[in-house]
Order: C-alpha cells, then structure tokens, then sequence
C-alpha cells in the first residue's frame, strides 16, 4: 500500500479516514504480532518458549500510531525513513507490505529482509525505509548522511529520521543535528516521546526541556505536539516538512505520545503504575480517531468497512506467514560481501 | 552450598561486594529495576538509588564516567547490557580505561569492572549476537573473563571487583537463567583455567556458552569410546597457559571451540600458541565468518552445535599426525 | 608552585599579579617546549627530526593562558581538573612542578608520568590533574565520573572540565552535560574557544550559537567570558565556582581566545589569514595584563622581577630535562596491569 | 611511471577516483586542506567543497553519515585519521557498515572505505599507536587492507573504492613520506599476496609497516647465507591462503612479523591456520602487550626492530623440527 497521497486541501474527514486506515493496520500489526510472540525472549522475568513463532525481542509501536501515520502521509515514496527498533509503525506507514512484514517477523524467505533481520531490523528500501535499528541512536547519522546524499547528487528526496525519547542522551542526537544543520540538509527529526526508556522512566534521565529545547540549541527550529492526535501531527508535519521542501533545512518535531505496552512484548511493565497506563489509555489515539470521525459526521459503517478490511488483510498476512517456508540455511552465507565470499573460516 | 541462576549468582557477588566495600557502586540503564536479565534484582532496595545508578542511554559516557569515578576513589561496575551496545563505548574501553595507569606513569588506577555480555541471544539477530573477547584480549591493560556456571560467575565476578586492574566481564546472553549450585567460598579465581572433565586422547578447550556443547560433545564421544579431556579457561586474559599446555601435550592434540567468529577469534591466539609451544596438531572449530541471522534457520548455520563439534572432533582426531600434505 | 590562593577581596592589582605570573609562566613553558620541539612530528608538511628533544605532536597554548590561569586560581589542589591534547597550562595553573613537566616532554624517568605519556597525556594526579587526553572531548565523561563519585563520596571536591571549541560537536559533550545536569554533580565545564579544530576554523563546522547556546539547551546555565581578560575569565570562574560550591549544580563558561600557533608546533597555519593573527596578537592576554597592572598603578621593577623569576625557573627547569637520564626501558612493561603482568605475549 | 610518496600516491587514486565517478566523495575532519598529512592535497581545489567534505570532529557521524550515503548512492571515503580515532565510530562500523547489507536481507549495499592508518606513530604514545587490524579481520563484512607502498597505496585504494563492500583501508602512519615508482596500471588487486623477495629456508610473512623491516631482516639474513622468503600480505581480509600456503608448504616453515600487539593479533590466525593445514613449525613476532609509551625508549619496546626480527628468525630456524618439548 502506498502512503497517502491525500492532498492539503481535502477536508478534516478525507484527511483523517486514510490516517484512520494507516492507524488501523498498524495496530492490527502489533495485536498480531504480540500474539505470535509469546515466549519469544528471556528477560523481563518471562523465560523463552522454543515454540514462539516470532522470536527475540520484539518492541511494539502500540498507541504511538498517529505519529508514524502523521508524519509519513506528508513523504512520499522516494523520501527516506530511518527508524529505530520500534520500527514496525514507521516501516508500514511508509508503504511497505505488510506480508512481507509479518513474514519477516516469522523468519521467512519471503519477509522484507529474507528473514534475516526480523522485527529489530525491519526495513523496506523499496518504499525508501532504510531500516529499523537495534542500537538506539544509530538512525540519526545514517539519516543525516542519506539527506547529505540527496543533497549532493540533487535529489528531491527528504529524509524522516525517527528516535525515541531516549535517544536524545546519546551523542549521536548532538552529532547529527549540528551535521544536519551546517550542511543544511532536508531531514525532518521525530521524537517520538513514548516517556520510557526500557524500564526506566526518561524524564529523569534528561536535563532540560528535552528534544526541543535541545535542537533549538544547536539552532534547528523545533516544534512541539501531541502525538496521539493524527491530525495534529499530520498538520506539523505538512508544515514542517513543506519548510524542508523549501529548503529552509533540518526541522525537529518532539511528539508527546505514551507507550503503552512493556518495553518487548514479555515485558508486564510491572514498574509502572497501572493507573498511569489507564490514563494514558484514554488518549488512545485509534479511540480519539474514532470520535473525531464520528464528530466529523462520517458514517460508523465507513469506519467499520475500515476496520474489517484492514482484519482481514492481517489475518492474510499471518495465514501468509505461517505457511511461508522458513528461511534457507543456505541464505546465512549470502548477501555478507563480495570480496571474500566462500571464506567463511 | 546454594542453588542459584547465573543471574543470581552475580547479584549474590556484587551485594557482597557492595556490602563489604561503600566504594562499590553499579552504574547502567536499567539497573535500578533489576536489569533487563534480572542481574541487578534486589540491589536497589539493599543499597539505594545513589549506588546503584540508573543512568541515560550514554554507553560512552557511562563508560567514561566509570574511569572517572575508579581514578578517584569508587569501584564501579559498569553494566552494558551486551557486549554489542559497548561498541558506543570503545573509545572509553580501549583509548582510557585500559590505557590509563600506564600513560599517565602509574599515578593512577581503574579498577572498574564492565560487564560485556556476550554470544547470540536467541531471535535477536546480528547486531546483538556478537562474541567479541578476542578484541579485549588484544588490549593491553585489559583482564578478561569469560564465567560459564553459576559458581563461576558468583566466584569470578567477586574476583573481577577486587582486582584492580579493568576487567571486561563477559557473561554469555544465555546463560542468564543456567541453575547450578553455588559454593558460599569461591571455587575460581582470575586467570586460572578449570579441568572441566579428564580425558586422555585430546584436549577440548572452550569457554562461556560453548563450554556447555564442549562437555556434552564429550559425553557423547565418551559412549564413543573416546575420552576427551574438557577445559574451561575460565579468563581469556591472562589465559591459564600452564594448564592448556600441559593437558595438550599429555594428550598430544588440542581442538579450541568458541561461539565467536573462528577468524581472528582467541581459538586462533591459542592454536598458534601451542602450535609454537608443543608443535602438536591444534585446531578451531568457531562460528563462520557471517553475521547471525535471525530466522531460526540462519541462526543455527551460526551456531556451533553439539553434533557439530562432535563430527569436527572426530575427524579431526582420525587425520592427526598425517596433516604434512597440503589441504 | 600551589595554585594561586589571593582572596577574592583583594585589590585589582594584588588579583592580578599571581595570575600574570601564572601567565607567564605557562608562555615561557610554551615558548620553551616549542623551541625544543623542531622537527618533533611529520605532518602539516613537517618532516621529522630524530634529533628533536620533544616528539610527537605538541599542542601549544600559548595565547590562551588567561583561561587556564583564571580558572585554576579558583580551584583548591583537592579540586580535580581534566584537560585535552592542549594542557601544558592547564596543569601548570593547577599547580603542576614545572620541571618534571618538562622531564615528561623530554621522556624522561623523572617526567611527571615517568616519560609514558608525553605532552599529550600530561598529568600530576598529586594537585588533581587527572590528564591531558589525546581523543577530543574524552576528558568530559571522566570529568563527570570524578564529580559523581566526590558527590557519592562526600568529598567537597569540584572539578574543572576544560574542552575545545571543536570538541563540542562530539556527542560526549552531550552526554556528559546531561549526565552532570541530572545527578546535579560540582563540575564546571569550561569552553577554551580558540576558533580552530586543527586545520579548520570551528564556527563553520558548529550550528547555533555554541557552547553556553547548547549548555542551556540542556538545563545547565552558562556564562561567556572574554577569554584573553585573566581578571574577567577569574571573576566569572570566582562567581561560577561559588555557585557550585554551593550546590547549584553544573555550570558553564565559554572563554572566548585565539589560538596563536599552528594546531601542533610544526604547523605553520598556512591556511589562515595572517592578518587574523595579526589583529588577535593585539589582544593577547599577557600583554593585556601588563598593560592592565601598569594602568593599576603596580611598578614596572615588580613585574620585570616576576619576568626575570620565571625565565630563571624555565631555564633550571629546560636543563634538568636536558640532563636528566631517559626513561629506562623496562619502564615499558610496568604500570600496565597486575593480573596477567608477565604475560606480554 | 611516477616517483611518488605514499601519501601522494593515496591522492592520486583518489583524484582519480573522483575524476571517474561523480559519486565518489571524501569526507572528514581537515580534508578541505589537504589532510593533516597531505593525503588530500588538491582535492578539494579540484572538486570542490561538496565532494571533499570538511566535517565537524563527530567521529560516530562521519561514519554514520557515509553509510547513509553509501546506501542512497554515494561511495564515501572517510577519513579517520588514525584508527585510534576511529574507536569512537565502532558502533557505526561494526553494528551499521558492516552489517547493513546482510541483515536488512541484501536490500542495500554499502560500498564505502574508510581510512584508518595505524602503527607507531614516532613520539605519540599509547593513544595514537596502535594497529587495530584483526579487530576488523574479526567481523563479517568487512574487507581490510593494509598498503606497504606507494604502487600498492595507489592501486589498492583505487580497488578498495571500487569494491563495493565496505572496506577498512589502513595505511600506516609512519609511511606518508615514503617514496617509490607507482606505475599508472594498477600493480596489485584486493586479496592477493605478494612475494616481494623469493626464498627457500624460511617463510616470512608481514604487511604495513613490518614489510620493510622483514625485507631489512631478509637482506641480512642473506649476508648469512639463509634465504627468506618475504610475503607482503597486502589484504588482511580476505586473506591470501593459497600464497602463503604454497610458500609456507615450500620452505617448511613460517614467521609472521607483526606491529601489533602479539596476543590476538592477526599473526594468530594465519600460524593457526598454517599449523592446521600444513603442521609444519610457525611462530610468530609482534608487539607486546603493553601500550605504546611516548619516551623513545619506551616506543622502541614497542616497536620490533630488524635485530630483534633477524634473532628470532635464527632462532626459530634452529629449534624447528626440535619443537615437541614442552617449554
Ligand atoms: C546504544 C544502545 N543502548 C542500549 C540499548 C538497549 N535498549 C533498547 S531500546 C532501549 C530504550 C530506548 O528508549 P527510547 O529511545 O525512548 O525508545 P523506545 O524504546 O521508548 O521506543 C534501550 C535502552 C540499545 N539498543 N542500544
Ligand atoms: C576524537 C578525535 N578526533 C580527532 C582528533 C584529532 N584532533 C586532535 S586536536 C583536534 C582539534 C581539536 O579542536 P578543539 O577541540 O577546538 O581544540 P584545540 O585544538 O583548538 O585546542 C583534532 C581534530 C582527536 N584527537 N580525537
Ligand atoms: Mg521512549
Ligand atoms: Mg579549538
């Protein structure tokens, strides 16, 4: 599926129903998902199960929709994604098949990456995603370097470059951002705040006034908004990304959203308050969607017609997954280099 | 004599540690909750949030800080979740800590210890699947070791925070959970290899996760009518010479196995070591030089298993004393 | 020599006088290093000479003594300080002996680190001088750790970070101001903004405003000090200093100066304006201060005496390193590590 | 035919390079100017600012940012400088360049080199000595290369640009000035050793730096009436078995000189490998476990001189055959 193509001057509601469509998928992905990992990886407490389809840890984008569905309506197809291991909205948002994708998930041939990366490294060049990414951070530069390309052989393309709330305390944020911004390179930074980093809570961990402040100190105008509401992230994103296209250089957009489920799918997140997560809950961004929808005088039944497509397109994709044939063992010696190829020892 | 994890073996070292020294500290993400593995569970509560220091997602500056907090006084225990994520921190491991006593003449010392995990962490794919000891033990300054059971990792770790010297502790990513008794007086100490099992037709040298395949690739060649003499060497710098050198020369043959990537692994420090030493036939057995896939298929083309080393142990074996034609 | 110990309310010019010999002591130390260093590296179009006393390459700080005097004149010998490539006056000002400074400079067994580091890792842990570092911008991370663990430790110990303009465009200049910030550890980061990294000049690799621009971003408070002025840089380090003594936290100066040398000493700077150094040596901080004590009123006899004392303690100084014996050989294999010494292959 | 010094020799490939494929471009810190050894001069006067890239002192982001490029279109040269600055972009090499390719299912490809010169560099000390290549050699991925000479620095950093995989291209500090005939047609390829002087008693393997000091080594032993063969690896990884196979099963025995630390250098590997394939008598020579000191009495521990090189090759040339005795 390609990414929105709707245009600026469509209406609230045709604005919001393919946003709605991108949510949906995204969420359908990760319920999907988290099903097929139970016992996929020993930490949290939770201990390994031999017989879990999906395996390792697997990070789930559930309740952070609106911000990869804001942000990636405004790319088109040619700009780039660089993304972090929780990738799998950003991954979809952008337009990559989501067979492919859950197949990746079950390490099969036929997945995004042959089955080679799974979740942590999902990535779908085609549609210009350049990757999730195991190491937090890692994205940035990457991100910065792939703008500076397209700067350099005169491309059009932008480049989204999406981290988390932790990652603005590795060196990497500080790097990248000074790079991007004296070569003024078109990348969009996204801080997409879920307010944890793995166990621990971010804002302890972060002088300041966060991502924002942070850029504005290295001179790189930043905005802020509320990540649950898709409409408002894709109404940033228009604007900043119109900026970027008009090569006013790299812009930040820090967007408030809330992780909803533990750091990997084992994880209870039993070092959170559970009344945090029930608040946070009520700024779901499907549900508040779901009400804008409704408030904007769109049919239940065109929501509904919505809601089903996108159940049965995940429960093709998982049927997809299951019967798609692991992986070749053959393939672990392919794609690793030319020079040296058959040296394996 | 205690049942314990792996886990709970180190938490059980490092609170002795702690209790026994004010200056002990641990410093990581996540290590306030426990650790992500468990490794840290109950330090918190004993010693509070001043000594067991949660920290940003900074590997460099964790790392760094840790040099600062050794040069003036604190033994601190750096947690780096994988040895992979440590790769944000090289500069600090290998350009400070390790060079630190010596360039600045002795002055000062940095007893940290930095633990590194290490091996392939189910489903998780190449960039948290690496084994990376032999890049430590080709830097001077640096101690190394590798703890493959529980008492091990309760006896070494405690050893490790003593030392003085930095000290890169590798546990293996999946060993966490391993149950094994635990001696209350540690059974191990740095730099001394352990006869995991007597055997007389050859030496079989391993380490962390691999020495676990070792042991059962030897029980199964022992029903084979082979005996196979297992070693644990335990610290990968300094490595227990001694002890390789004399159960290979005993036993005329020597086959190193590691999870790690065989080329330019430690396997290849040892087999050329006692290939200089001994001039008995030596060989590797470690991981291809690929990076781990994820799917399981491609993961286990990664992985030495026990059938594997079975079969290179054998072959190995049926062709020595006649390896003078070229392969 | 123990650091300056005048009292904040003495006159202007009783202030001033340690600082200028301080001063003056550094650029005599710096003049003398340079001379014996001819030839001490092949690079910058050098070629090197075996008969160089000094070898290797030879950061100079000559025009840049005001910051390091006019900090370390604040700082106790309890106080801990870290340095850079650059730190022949910062670990004079802290009270180093000039004399085993040079000894190391000349690899000697006498040198303040038995001749195994050499300019570049100069060091006298005995005042607090925790080193000179060859890796830009390492020093900030072992700077935090030192004042985490006096905080931990209960010692009233600050500690006086010193970093180049370059140098904070490495990402642990982030993670070290963050870290520092959120444990609110007694350090003072100081910015010793010479306007060159190496070959080229910062401001065009640098986005923002800078240093005290990114130090504010991140929550910490910072000041800029014309960095040439010892009695400014001095004023504003008494008042930062009394502000973390007093628990404030974090603070930062950037010290605005000029790097009047090539990067090392065999770099002839070929790549500036030499009308830019022209104009900078107007501004030269000894010249400044004489200037200064003079206009105070202080006689010129004072100042040619603390002229002549500091010439007579480089030459001592500069002969001993001459005559005394070079490091033993079997140096190499001490200090490097207990478990495993004997082992060298 | 041109008399050239090694660092000009680096320019003109590059040059060269640029000239054929507007998307080669170079970048790091002090490239504007030439390099602080002169290994850029001219480039950016004939390809401007935007191929010849001056970078902010962000080690992790040059390299980080040229495997963006890499992927989207470009193949970068990144100057590091020396490998010991590099330790603060491991991540990028190790977890990003290296690994791209293979776990995202060979979607892209990273066709970049990056420069990382290493060796002693006179009178610098511990943290700008030293020669890091088997940590490289140790991770899939990676081609490594290690030019000795001007012709070679010539033609294999044209090869190493036009490889298409990510290459670890180290020169050696110390040899910038070094002159010699480049000739215009490429004299050597990736992976392919040299046999830069024939010999029938020894073989004598080295690469970088060491090349020259075994050829001084050879040269003497000549005068006393021993034959050494000296084989220039040139390429790290992959490594030229067949060569020093067939020379080494030729000559009976083999050295391998080094400049980096002895203990897991990559000296390891190839005595491993040949004590595996041929069990014929190998040792090996290399640096120390110590770090480099900055007095020249110190950096001369450090540093393996064509005395100590000779000695040891008389002394291995003499116990060999002798070698079953424990030591
Ligand atoms: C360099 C590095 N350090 C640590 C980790 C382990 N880790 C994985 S995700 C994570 C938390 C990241 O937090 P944030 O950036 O906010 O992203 P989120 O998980 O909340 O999406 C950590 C610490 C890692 N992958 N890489
Ligand atoms: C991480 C790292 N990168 C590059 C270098 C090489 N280098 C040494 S000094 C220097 C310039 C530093 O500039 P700045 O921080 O402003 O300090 P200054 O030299 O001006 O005192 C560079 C690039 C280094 N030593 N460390
Ligand atoms: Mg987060
Ligand atoms: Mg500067």
């Amino acid at each position: 599926m390609a990414p929105d193509t709707s245009e600026a001057n469509d209406s609230p509601a045709e604005r919001l129903l393919p946003l709605y469509r991108t949510m949906a998928r995204i969420r359908a992905f990760e319920n999907a998902a988290e099903e097929a990992s139970r016992g996929s990886v020993a930490a949290f407490g939770a201990s390994s199960d031999a017989a879990s389809m999906i395996r390792g840890p697997l990070h789930l984008s559930t309740g952070q929709e609106a911000v990869a569905a804001g942000i990636c309506a405004n790319l088109t197809r040619d700009d780039y994604l660089t993304s972090t291991h929780r990738g799998h909205g950003h991954t979809l948002a952008k337009g990559a098949n989501i067979t492919a994708m859950m197949c990746e998930l079950f390490g099969r041939g036929a997945g995004t990456n042959k089955g080679k990366g799974g979740s942590m490294h999902i990535a779908d060049f085609a549609v210009g995603m350049l990757g999730a990414n195991g190491v937090v951070a890692a994205g940035i530069p990457i991100a910065v370097g792939a703008a500076h390309s397209a700067k350099i052989r005169g491309s059009k393309a932008i480049v989204a470059c999406f981290f988390g709330d932790g990652a603005i305390n590795r060196g990497p944020f500080l790097e990248g951002l000074n790079w991007a911004k004296i070569f003024e390179l078109p990348v969009l930074f996204v801080c997409e705040d879920n307010r944890y980093s793995a166990t621990t809570a971010t804002d302890a961990m972060t002088a300041g006034d966060g991502a924002a402040a942070r850029a504005r100190g290295i001179g790189i105008p930043a905005e802020s908004v509320d990540g649950n509401d898709v409409l408002a992230v894709d109404a940033m994103a228009r604007e900043l990304v119109a900026r970027i296209r008009a090569g006013a250089g790299p812009q930040l957009l820090h967007a408030l959203t809330y992780r909803v489920k533990g750091h990997v799918s084992v994880d209870a997140a039993a070092y959170r308050d559970p009344r945090e997560l029930e608040s946070a809950l009520e700024g779901d961004p499907l549900k508040l969607a779901g009400l804008r929808l409704a408030a904007l005088g769109v049919a239940a039944a065109t929501v509904a017609k919505i809601d089903t497509e996108v159940r049965n397109e995940i429960d093709a994709a998982l049927a997809a997954a299951h019967s798609a044939p692991a992986t070749e063992p053959d393939e672990a010696y392919a794609d690793v280099q030319d020079l040296g190829a058959g040296q394996w020892r | 004599m205690a049942l314990m994890s792996y886990a709970q073996a180190a938490c059980s070292a490092l609170a002795g540690a702690m209790r026994a020294d004010a200056g002990v500290v641990a410093l990581g993400e996540d290590v306030g909750n426990g650790g992500v593995f468990g490794q840290y569970r109950g330090l918190r509560e004993e010693f509070g949030a001043s000594r067991v220091i949660d920290t940003p997602i900074s590997e460099a500056t964790i790392m760094g800080a840790a040099v600062g907090m050794a040069l003036t006084g604190l033994r601190p225990v750096v947690e780096m979740r994988v040895v992979d994520f440590a790769l944000c921190a090289i500069d600090e491991i290998v350009n400070q800590a390790a060079k630190n006593r010596y360039m600045f003449g002795g002055q000062g010392r940095v007893p940290l210890v930095a633990r590194l995990p290490i091996g392939i962490w189910s489903g998780s794919a190449a960039q948290h699947s690496q084994s990376l000891e032999a890049w430590f033990a080709h830097i001077p300054g640096l101690v190394v070791v590798t703890p493959a059971t529980p008492a091990d990792n309760y006896a070494l770790l405690a050893a490790a925070i003593e030392c003085g010297d930095p000290v890169i502790y590798m546990e293996h990513k999946e060993l966490w959970g391993l149950e094994g008794e635990v001696p209350p007086e540690p059974t191990a100490v740095l730099g001394k290899a352990r006869i995991a099992r007597g055997g007389t037709d050859l030496t079989l040298l391993s380490w962390s996760g691999m020495l676990h395949t070792a042991l059962a690739a030897a029980e199964q060649a022992a029903l084979q009518g082979v005996s196979v003499e297992v070693i644990d060497l335990r610290t990968i710098w300094p490595w227990d010479r001694e002890t390789v050198l004399e159960s290979a020369s005993r036993t005329g043959c020597l086959l190193v196995a590691h999870e790690a990537v065989q080329a330019a692994g430690f396997g290849a420090e040892i087999a050329a070591t006692v290939a200089e030493a001994l001039g008995i036939p030596v060989k590797r057995v470690g991981a291809a030089r690929i990076p781990v896939g994820y799917a399981r298929t491609l993961e286990n083309v990664a992985r030495i298993s026990t059938q594997q080393l079975l079969q290179e142990l054998k072959e190995f074996l049926n062709n020595r004393g006649r390896k003078r034609s070229m392969r």
